[in-house]
């Protein structure tokens, strides 16, 4: 034999999944997202969306090679997913300078601070959009109304979402029903004609990458089921106790972020839990901050916040919330 | 050590802030506004000043188990005639400082300078340490303040460089939370190479 | 003076005159007496807390020196003899006199020497793949060269060669904390007592097996011929396990030995160079 | 000098001592400064009517009265008068429905109701939104602008005030604030 | 379909030799019997260099409770009593034989005849097992009449088998059950006989259609004998998960089989209890599947134990040119071997050779917390937390995570995305917390 | 209602350190173990309580009564010294295991600015005594909140590896200011 012996410890062979393909399984279930996206807000999505994907990129390629030294690992694809996502969370008439400075923060703040890939406690993609809500109120809150492949950019129409609407006119003292009357139907929403961030519009879209990451295994159901349902089950009792001052689940759930949220942010591996059990407190908290944020708090919408406040717990519940171990003893058994 | 050491030890080598990493609160609450940041420093060195230089002349007359109770006197004595001082003179800046005023009776380094230098060493050394840290406090205060108030709001004390909003963040909680974080980290780094 | 500087002073005067008298009592009920020569000690140690000593940091070991009725058994290899008169002198007490030693690598394998048999794919650690296999060579005892002992070292007193593949202990950096030696899954470092110069003498393999297998495996392994054993006069060299050994407190460094060695695994280094009759040959040896 | 013995009696000694210097020290601190913090409180006040009221001769802190909003509970309206004439009132008020907090404001008025300055007094809205109302930009709109035809809101309400972009509640609130200002005064009648 | 409830992954089966007949492999000209080829205590040699030995005559003695007896496998001369490196990666001690002719020792019955008839009582069918070196085959070779004494105080009522053969490529069991189905059953029943239970089971991974079948019908013939498709999926043929899936006990953690009143015997194991019991053949020969991918004649072979592998490759048609890994064992379990001379023991059940493009790790990256590993791992532990603890040295709390329960199955690392090698780093922490765990009894 | 309100209002919305920056010194010193979080937050609870109990009835009636609300700062920090020791010697004499756990924090309070900052708060905000208790307890348990969320994040990053540099109070801080970042969400749920 001419060669030595490769010796090492097993298992001698390796399942197909790697971490590149997982991260571009996250992108091809945004595809949908996406193309709705510039189907509805037009030039702006698409000048937007490469932005943010170049810089986050760019970013982490500069910090890993004068910074860290170390080798570069953009190819993971994380950085990628990062981008689109930041992208899918801001107006898509936002100028090109806040998104650089939106994918600085994600990625040399919230990412690679920690070290990179896999070691970041918060969603950088959330802490970057928060910090452009926060530093850029006015830029961040200003939504272009969906016009069909449309070639305007920062001068694009702009209207409320839904859930200002709503917000605004609850703090005006308007009712609910009067209300309604300003806002999309249910059928609006689901197909995305309506205001919002680039990825939040269409629901359809994102029920679509949710059954394909699905069933590609990228995630579980846990998460995006448990953010949803929390939320359906909250809503519901606040609109049944007044449905005048409190908007019926069916638009909560429609309106905002919280499909784009419960299905590709919560489920960060990185920045969410590992176990089931710890999967379904985490949505249920992330449900239920959002309602609260939403009903009470200033800001008309509030997964990002809510997300990002349990991921601060998650490292708390890896800790003490563990799986039931096969053969764990059983008391008196 | 010559005197001239222990005036500069307080900017680089043994800088509150930066390195010895006392008197955080202060720190962070006040330096959203580069003066902001220098007036709080400089109401620390006076007390540091003055605290140093009270309890290095009494520090022979202080029995070892009322030490820190007679230290603390002697501190929130200085801070007071601070507290009233700037209410009288500088209104401005007394209300942007707000409560941090008295609280620089609790900042570690008024107390620290006091326990680990003033009661060991002659008045003019503790006069000198007390200068010196105040002033490395200082220092460190203006530059986090001026690099907010730079990024947060685009202006340096008070002027404006760049036009436009400036990055909210750096002048919220946050802001002041990272650009320490991360300038304690640039020190790091240089203190290792 | 006016009403509110009399109400100020009196006011104070009697909060401090309350707190005084509850202090005093505080103090006098609850005395916790740490001994302040635990301090000064720890002063003067080194401050690695490398464990060295035997005891969790520099403080434990700084507290056990001030309760230790005599420091037989107590040493920090980092600060050495200066460090233990230092305490010796605070404490009272007379440092015992440790020899000075310095970590010596057993095995002098290199790939010339040793050929690869195999090719290890596993993860860089030296525990790991000792609990696998023999290594890469026929060698069971020889270094696996995956630098266990140098990421051990908190010194920078070692670091890879990467052509022979055996980590190199820097004397001058080593401070004999045994860190290394800890970490070695295949016990081939020793510390080993300084001598002048720096000089050693040592039989650089840890192979137990017997001559032919050794042989096989690398051409510099022991092969406990006895011939070492049968020249040396003072009784320095013992041979078990198929492997000789080279007791460095009877070695007078007479150097016969090293000649006399048929596959040259006796090291002596920091010689100045023989007389011309032998060839030095150990030089392949790295340092 | 030898170190003082932590005894008793020093112990309570120097304790009692130390506090009594340096509670006669503050006690003689407080003596200076107490003419000058109330003086520094004043100017703040004054400063505040000075910007909002034409030149005055008069002591508008002293001449300053009270009068009922309506709501409950009242407004301070300090009269600035030149040579005894009435030049203008700087009417103290406020607003609760700001974004965050409450906001309080000191309107300038002339005597004919038409609004001279406004100064913000107190806000506590989003730094970079709601706090632009403290720019010249947004509150010089009311200058030399008479509630009367004026229409004090914003232009979202059917008003003719231009709000902050994307701080309608904050523009709301302060037109609340100097409404009330207007309206106190004027159905307070002028003395 | 049975199967056990949590985690598993399903590897690619590449059951290559699945329909290949099981040959008997020539006696090679010399064999070098390792002394060790089970759990436990080391055999003592009572050979000694110039003896010549016979087929089957024992060569190393029992020692100690946990031990038990090693054969020749051939008949010849002992050459030399030296060391060799096995499948353990390390040398050992073994009997090195010159092979002359294939003299069996007179005792054998070495006839075809099935003896359905068990003479021996429930006692000496387990000395049968000490005396004839049975340990078991199905990868732990734990010997086997250690397990069939059940000890007082303790119960068994149902006798499971383990034909799951959940590893890929291996089809050993498989071929067994198919072709010496009879015997295998037979043997069954003497198992069922020691242990004095009237209940067994079968378990066999539904990917063998044909051997399920196979044994359902034989079965009839049968007491108390069923047969139980289990669902494909990776460790199935875990003891603890098998018992899970077929009678949904639970063995607690750190317990045996026992503490659940079942015992668990290999497909292999079984069938070498009916030669020893029946045929009174020690355990000299046992068949192991050669395979891989680039192999010209992958095949099951009957082994004499001792064989060097060099041999078995030969036979399959000798060592391909793009070679980059040799296992002994399955692919998820087994041990890659350093050199082509290591010989066959007792719980070889199958050589691979990989080809040099599977044989290299890819490089691993930093874990992504995907917790794939915690969804695979059937104990339900979480294996990247326990990586980190060991890899950190931080023992004490990899203790506290239930290290040790980990049975090294390797399916964590297969599925891991990031390519992390956290079986290497979880044994490193298993051995350490071992070890901690033995010094603490030493100390009290 | 108006407690509720209080609590939500000190736990999250100005959550003492991550909105108020007080009391920053203990969060960056002992969060690198949940359990140490843990004792620290009892601890800091129980000072907090007490403290701000005294030191309201002391400011109410003796430094008011007497007129001297300058001398706050003074009294505030030499009596909460003595409480602070007290409270360890009592500790110390009544209960073992408690003293294990919350005692050895004590000495680190004396000189956490959130003690004798919200002392002062509760005395500038005008609460009464049940109040100011209310507030002083909903302020150390946003405190302990904040850090054991930072203690639970710390102990996962021991794990992995962070740049060197960033290492100890730098990625403290930067937690700390992402955690502040994502409190800002609560804005509004209370003025
Ligand atoms: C974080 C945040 C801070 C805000 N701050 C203010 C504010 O200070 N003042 C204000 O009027 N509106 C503020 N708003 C916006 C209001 O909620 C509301 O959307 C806005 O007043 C609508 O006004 P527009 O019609 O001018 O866009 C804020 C919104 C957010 C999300
Ligand atoms: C992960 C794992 C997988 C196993 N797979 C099998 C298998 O497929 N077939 C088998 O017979 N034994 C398998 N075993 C071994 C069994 O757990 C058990 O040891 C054996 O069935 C007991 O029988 P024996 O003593 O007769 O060998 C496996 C063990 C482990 C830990
Ligand atoms: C250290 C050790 C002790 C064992 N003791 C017993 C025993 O006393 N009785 C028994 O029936 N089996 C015993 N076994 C065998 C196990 O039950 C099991 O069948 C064997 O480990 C093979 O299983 P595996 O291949 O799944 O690892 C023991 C195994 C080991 C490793
Ligand atoms: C299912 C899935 C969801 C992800 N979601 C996000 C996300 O919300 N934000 C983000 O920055 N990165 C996301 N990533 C990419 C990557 O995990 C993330 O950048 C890490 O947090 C970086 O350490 C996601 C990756 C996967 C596989
Ligand atoms: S070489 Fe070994 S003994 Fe010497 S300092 Fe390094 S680790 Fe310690
Ligand atoms: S000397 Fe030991 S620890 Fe060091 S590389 Fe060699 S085998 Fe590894
Ligand atoms: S190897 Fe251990 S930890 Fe990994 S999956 Fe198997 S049992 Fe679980
Ligand atoms: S499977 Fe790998 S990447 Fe995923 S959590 Fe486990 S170790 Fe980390
Ligand atoms: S400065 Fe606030 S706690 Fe130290």
């Amino acid at each position: 034999m001419s060669n030595l012996l490769n010796v090492s410890l097993s298992p001698h062979t390796h399942g197909k999944e790697t971490t590149r393909k997982l991260m571009f399984g996250v992108v091809i279930a945004l595809l949908p997202a996406l193309f709705t996206s510039i189907y509805y807000f037009g030039i702006g999505a698409i000048i937007v969306t490469a932005t943010s994907i170049i810089s986050c990129v760019l970013f982490e390629y500069l910090i890993q090679r004068f910074i860290f030294k170390k080798p570069i690992s953009i190819t993971d694809g994380s950085a990628l997913v990062t981008g689109l996502l930041l992208a899918f969370n801001v107006p898509s008439n936002i100028p090109v300078f806040i998104i650089v400075i939106g994918s600085f923060i994600s990625i040399a703040v919230a990412k690679m601070t920690f070290g990179g890939l896999g070691n970041n406690p918060f969603n950088p993609a959330l802490v970057g959009r928060v910090f452009m809500l926060i530093s850029f109120p006015r830029q961040m809150t200003t939504w272009p109304i969906p016009a069909g492949l449309s070639t305007k950019y920062i001068d694009a129409v702009t209207g409320a979402t839904p859930l200002a609407i709503i917000k605004e006119g609850l703090k005006n003292g308007e009712s609910i029903s009067q209300l309604m009357t300003q806002i999309p139907t249910p059928v609006q929403m689901f197909l995305g004609k309506m205001g919002g961030s680039l990825g939040e519009v269409a629901a359809i879209a994102l029920l679509i990458g949710f059954v394909y990451l699905l069933v590609k295994k990228i995630i579980t159901w846990h998460i995006p089921v448990s953010v949803i349902g929390s939320m359906a089950i909250f809503t519901t009792i606040l609109w049944l106790i007044n449905p005048e001052k409190n908007a019926d689940p069916m638009f909560h759930i429609l309106a905002g972020g919280v499909l784009l949220g419960a299905i590709f942010m919560a489920t960060d591996y990185v920045t969410s839990p590992m176990n089931p059990k710890a999967m379904i407190i985490y949505g249920c908290g992330i449900g239920i901050l959002t309602v609260i944020i939403r009903v009470w708090g200033a800001y008309p919408e509030g997964v990002s916040f809510a997300i990002l406040l349990m991921n601060a717990f998650v490292p708390l519940m890896n800790a003490y919330i563990k799986p039931k171990r096969f053969g764990e003893e059983v008391k008196n058994g | 050590m010559n005197q001239l050491q222990n005036l500069t030890k307080g900017f680089f080598k043994e800088n509150p802030i930066l390195v010895l990493v006392l008197g955080t609160c202060p720190t962070l609450a006040t330096s959203s506004s580069a003066l902001n940041g220098m007036g709080m420093g400089i109401a620390t060195t006076f007390v540091l000043i003055g605290s140093n230089v009270v309890i290095s002349l009494l520090s022979n007359v202080i029995p070892d188990k009322v030490r820190i109770p007679a230290f603390i006197v002697v501190i929130a004595s200085f801070v007071t005639v601070v507290d009233l001082v700037m209410q009288a003179f500088v209104p401005a800046l007394y209300e942007a400082l707000g409560i941090f005023i008295p609280l620089i009776v609790v900042n570690c380094i008024v107390l620290g300078r006091a326990e680990a230098y003033a009661s060991k060493n002659s008045v003019f050394s503790s006069f000198i340490d007390g200068l010196g840290m105040g002033l490395g406090f200082t220092m460190a205060l203006g530059i986090l303040g001026a690099f907010r108030e730079l990024v947060g709001s685009g202006s340096i004390l008070g002027h404006k460089f760049i036009s436009g909003d400036g990055v909210l963040v750096f002048i919220l909680a946050p802001g002041a939370f990272w650009a320490l974080g991360y300038l304690i980290a640039l020190i790091n780094r240089i203190k290792r190479s | 003076m006016s009403s509110t500087v009399l109400i100020t002073i009196i006011s104070l005067s009697l909060l401090a005159l309350i707190s005084a008298v509850i202090l005093y009592f505080i103090a006098q009920k609850f005395k916790i007496f740490e001994d302040p020569r635990i301090d000064e000690v720890q002063a003067v140690l080194p401050a690695a807390n490398c464990g060295g000593c035997g005891f969790a940091g520099c403080r434990n070991f700084a507290e056990a020196l001030v309760k230790a009725e005599t420091f037989e058994g107590l040493n920090c290899p980092v600060g050495g003899a200066v460090t233990m008169e230092q305490a010796a002198k605070i404490l009272g007490k007379a440092a015992p006199v440790v020899e000075q030693t310095v970590a010596v690598l057993l095995c002098n394998g290199t790939p010339e020497f040793r050929p690869r048999t195999s090719k290890y794919d596993g993860v860089p650690d030296c525990r790991i793949a000792h609990n696998l296999y023999i290594g890469e060579t026929d060698c069971s005892y020889g270094c696996l060269s995956l630098a266990d002992c140098v990421r051990a070292c908190a010194f920078d007193a070692m670091y890879m060669n990467s052509e022979t593949g055996l980590p190199v202990i820097i004397d001058d950096k080593c401070v004999s904390c045994g860190a290394c030696v800890k970490a070695c899954p295949r016990h081939i470092i020793e510390l080993r007592k300084k001598a002048k110069k720096d000089r050693k003498i040592y039989v650089a393999c840890s192979n137990c097996d017997k001559g032919g297998p050794a042989r096989r495996a690398c051409k510099v392994a022991c092969i406990a011929c006895n011939k070492c054993y049968n020249v040396c006069e003072f009784n320095a060299i013992t041979i078990e396990n198929n492997l000789a050994y080279i007791d460095a407190f009877k070695c007078t460094f007479c150097r016969k030995c090293v000649t006399e060695c048929p596959t040259n695994c006796i090291i002596e280094l920091n010689f100045p160079p023989r007389k011309p009759k032998v060839e030095a040959q150990a030089e392949t040896v790295a340092t | 000098m030898a170190k003082t013995e932590s005894t008793f009696k020093n112990m309570v000694l120097s304790l009692t001592l130390i506090s009594l210097g340096a509670s006669a020290c503050l006690g003689f601190v407080y003596e200076l400064t107490k003419e000058p913090i109330a003086l520094s409180v004043l100017n703040k006040k004054l400063d505040a009517i000075r910007q909002v009221v034409p030149e005055f001769t008069n002591n508008p802190n002293e001449e300053m009265y009270r009068l009922p909003t309506g709501e409950g509970d009242s407004l301070d309206i300090y009269p600035a008068k030149k040579d005894g004439q009435i030049v203008g009132y700087a009417v103290s008020t406020y607003s609760k429905t700001a974004f965050s907090g409450n906001i309080s404001l000191m309107a300038g008025f002339k005597p004919d109701g038409t609004i001279l300055n406004i100064k913000v007094l107190e806000q506590k809205e989003t730094p970079g939104l709601g706090t632009k109302m403290t720019e010249h930009g947004f509150k010089d709109q009311f200058n030399n602008k008479n509630p009367a035809q004026f229409h004090l809101k914003v232009k979202k309400d059917g008003g003719q005030v231009d709000a902050i972009t994307a701080a309608t509640i904050s523009s709301r609130a302060f037109c609340d604030a100097v409404q009330r200002a207007y309206n106190t005064l004027q159905k307070g009648g002028q003395k | 379909m049975k199967t056990f409830p949590i985690g598993g992954v399903h590897p690619p089966e590449n059951k290559l030799t699945a329909g290949c007949v099981i040959q008997q492999l020539p006696v090679p000209q010399s064999v070098a019997i390792p002394i060790l080829q089970h759990i436990g205590t080391p055999a003592t040699v009572i050979v000694n260099k110039g003896d010549t030995v016979k087929t089957g005559q024992v060569i190393a003695a029992s020692k100690g409770i946990v031990s038990t007896n090693i054969h020749s496998s051939v008949s010849g001369k002992v050459n030399k009593i030296d060391t060799i490196i096995d499948t353990t990666g390390y040398k050992q001690t073994a009997v090195f034989i010159d092979v002359q002719g294939d003299e069996w020792v007179d005792t054998i019955d070495r006839s075809d005849e099935i003896l359905t008839d068990i003479k021996l009582s429930s006692e000496e069918i387990i000395k049968r097992c000490l005396e004839s070196g049975i340990v078991g085959l199905g990868g732990a070779t734990f010997p086997s009449h250690v397990k069939l004494t059940v000890p007082s105080g303790k119960k068994c009522d149902v006798l499971i088998i383990n034909g799951a053969e959940c590893e890929p490529y291996l089809t050993s069991d498989h071929r067994i059950m198919l072709e010496r189905g009879e015997q295998f059953l037979i043997g069954v029943t003497i198992l069922m006989k020691a242990l004095k239970v009237t209940r067994s089971m079968i378990g066999i991974e539904s990917n063998k259609t044909d051997a399920i079948e196979h044994l359902t019908n034989l079965a009839t013939a049968f007491q108390g004998i069923t047969v139980h498709p289990l669902k494909v999926k990776y460790p199935q043929g875990a003891e603890k998960q098998l018992i899970k899936a077929l009678i949904n006990r639970e063995v607690p953690s750190g317990r045996l089989p026992l503490d659940v009143n079942t015992v668990v015997h290999n497909v292999g194991t079984a069938f070498a209890v009916y030669e020893a019991v029946q045929k009174n053949k020690p355990l000299f020969e046992r068949v192991v599947t050669i395979t891989g991918k680039s192999l010209s004649k992958p095949g099951n072979y009957f082994v004499r134990i001792g064989t060097p592998v060099s041999k078995l490759i030969e036979a399959a048609g000798g060592l391909p040119e793009d070679t980059g890994k040799i296992v002994s064992g399955g692919p998820m379990m087994g041990k890659s071997l350093n050199n082509t001379e290591v010989p066959i023991v007792k719980g070889t059940s199958g050589i691979i050779l990989f080809p040099e493009s599977e044989s290299e790790r890819m490089q691993s990256e930093s874990c992504i917390r995907c917790a794939k590993c915690i969804s695979a791992c059937a104990l339900n532990l979480e294996p990247y937390l326990l990586m980190t603890l060991s890899e950190k040295g931080l023992f004490e709390r990899a203790e506290k995570e239930r290290i040790t329960d980990c049975m090294e199955c390797g399916s964590c690392s297969y599925i891991c995305p990031a390519q992390r090698p956290l079986l290497d780093y979880i044994r490193l922490g298993k051995s350490t917390v071992i070890k901690m765990a033995r010094e603490r009894v030493v100390k009290k | 209602m108006e407690y509720i309100l209080i609590i939500i209002s000190a736990v999250f919305i100005n959550n003492v350190v991550l909105a108020q920056f007080l009391g920053i010194c203990p969060f960056l010193g002992v969060s690198n173990k949940v359990n140490t979080a843990l004792g620290m937050a009892g601890a800091v609870t129980f000072v907090i309580v007490l403290a701000t109990m005294v030191t309201y009835l002391i400011q109410v009636y003796v430094l008011n009564k007497l007129g001297i609300a300058f001398m706050q700062t003074i009294t505030f920090i030499l009596v909460i010294a003595a409480l602070v020791q007290m409270v360890e010697i009592i500790l110390k004499k009544i209960s073992q295991p408690l003293y294990q756990a919350l005692g050895i924090f004590l000495p680190l309070i004396t000189t956490n600015c959130a003690v004798l900052g919200v002392a002062i708060l509760v005395i500038k905000k005008n609460y009464n005594l049940l109040e100011g208790v209310v507030y002083g307890a909903s302020i150390a348990v946003g405190f302990g909140l904040a850090l054991i969320i930072l203690a639970g994040i710390r102990e996962q990053l021991e794990l992995v590896n962070i740049p060197k540099g960033m290492k100890g109070v730098p990625i403290s801080l930067v937690i700390a200011g992402i955690l502040a970042l994502a409190f800002m969400g609560f804005t509004g749920i209370v003025k």
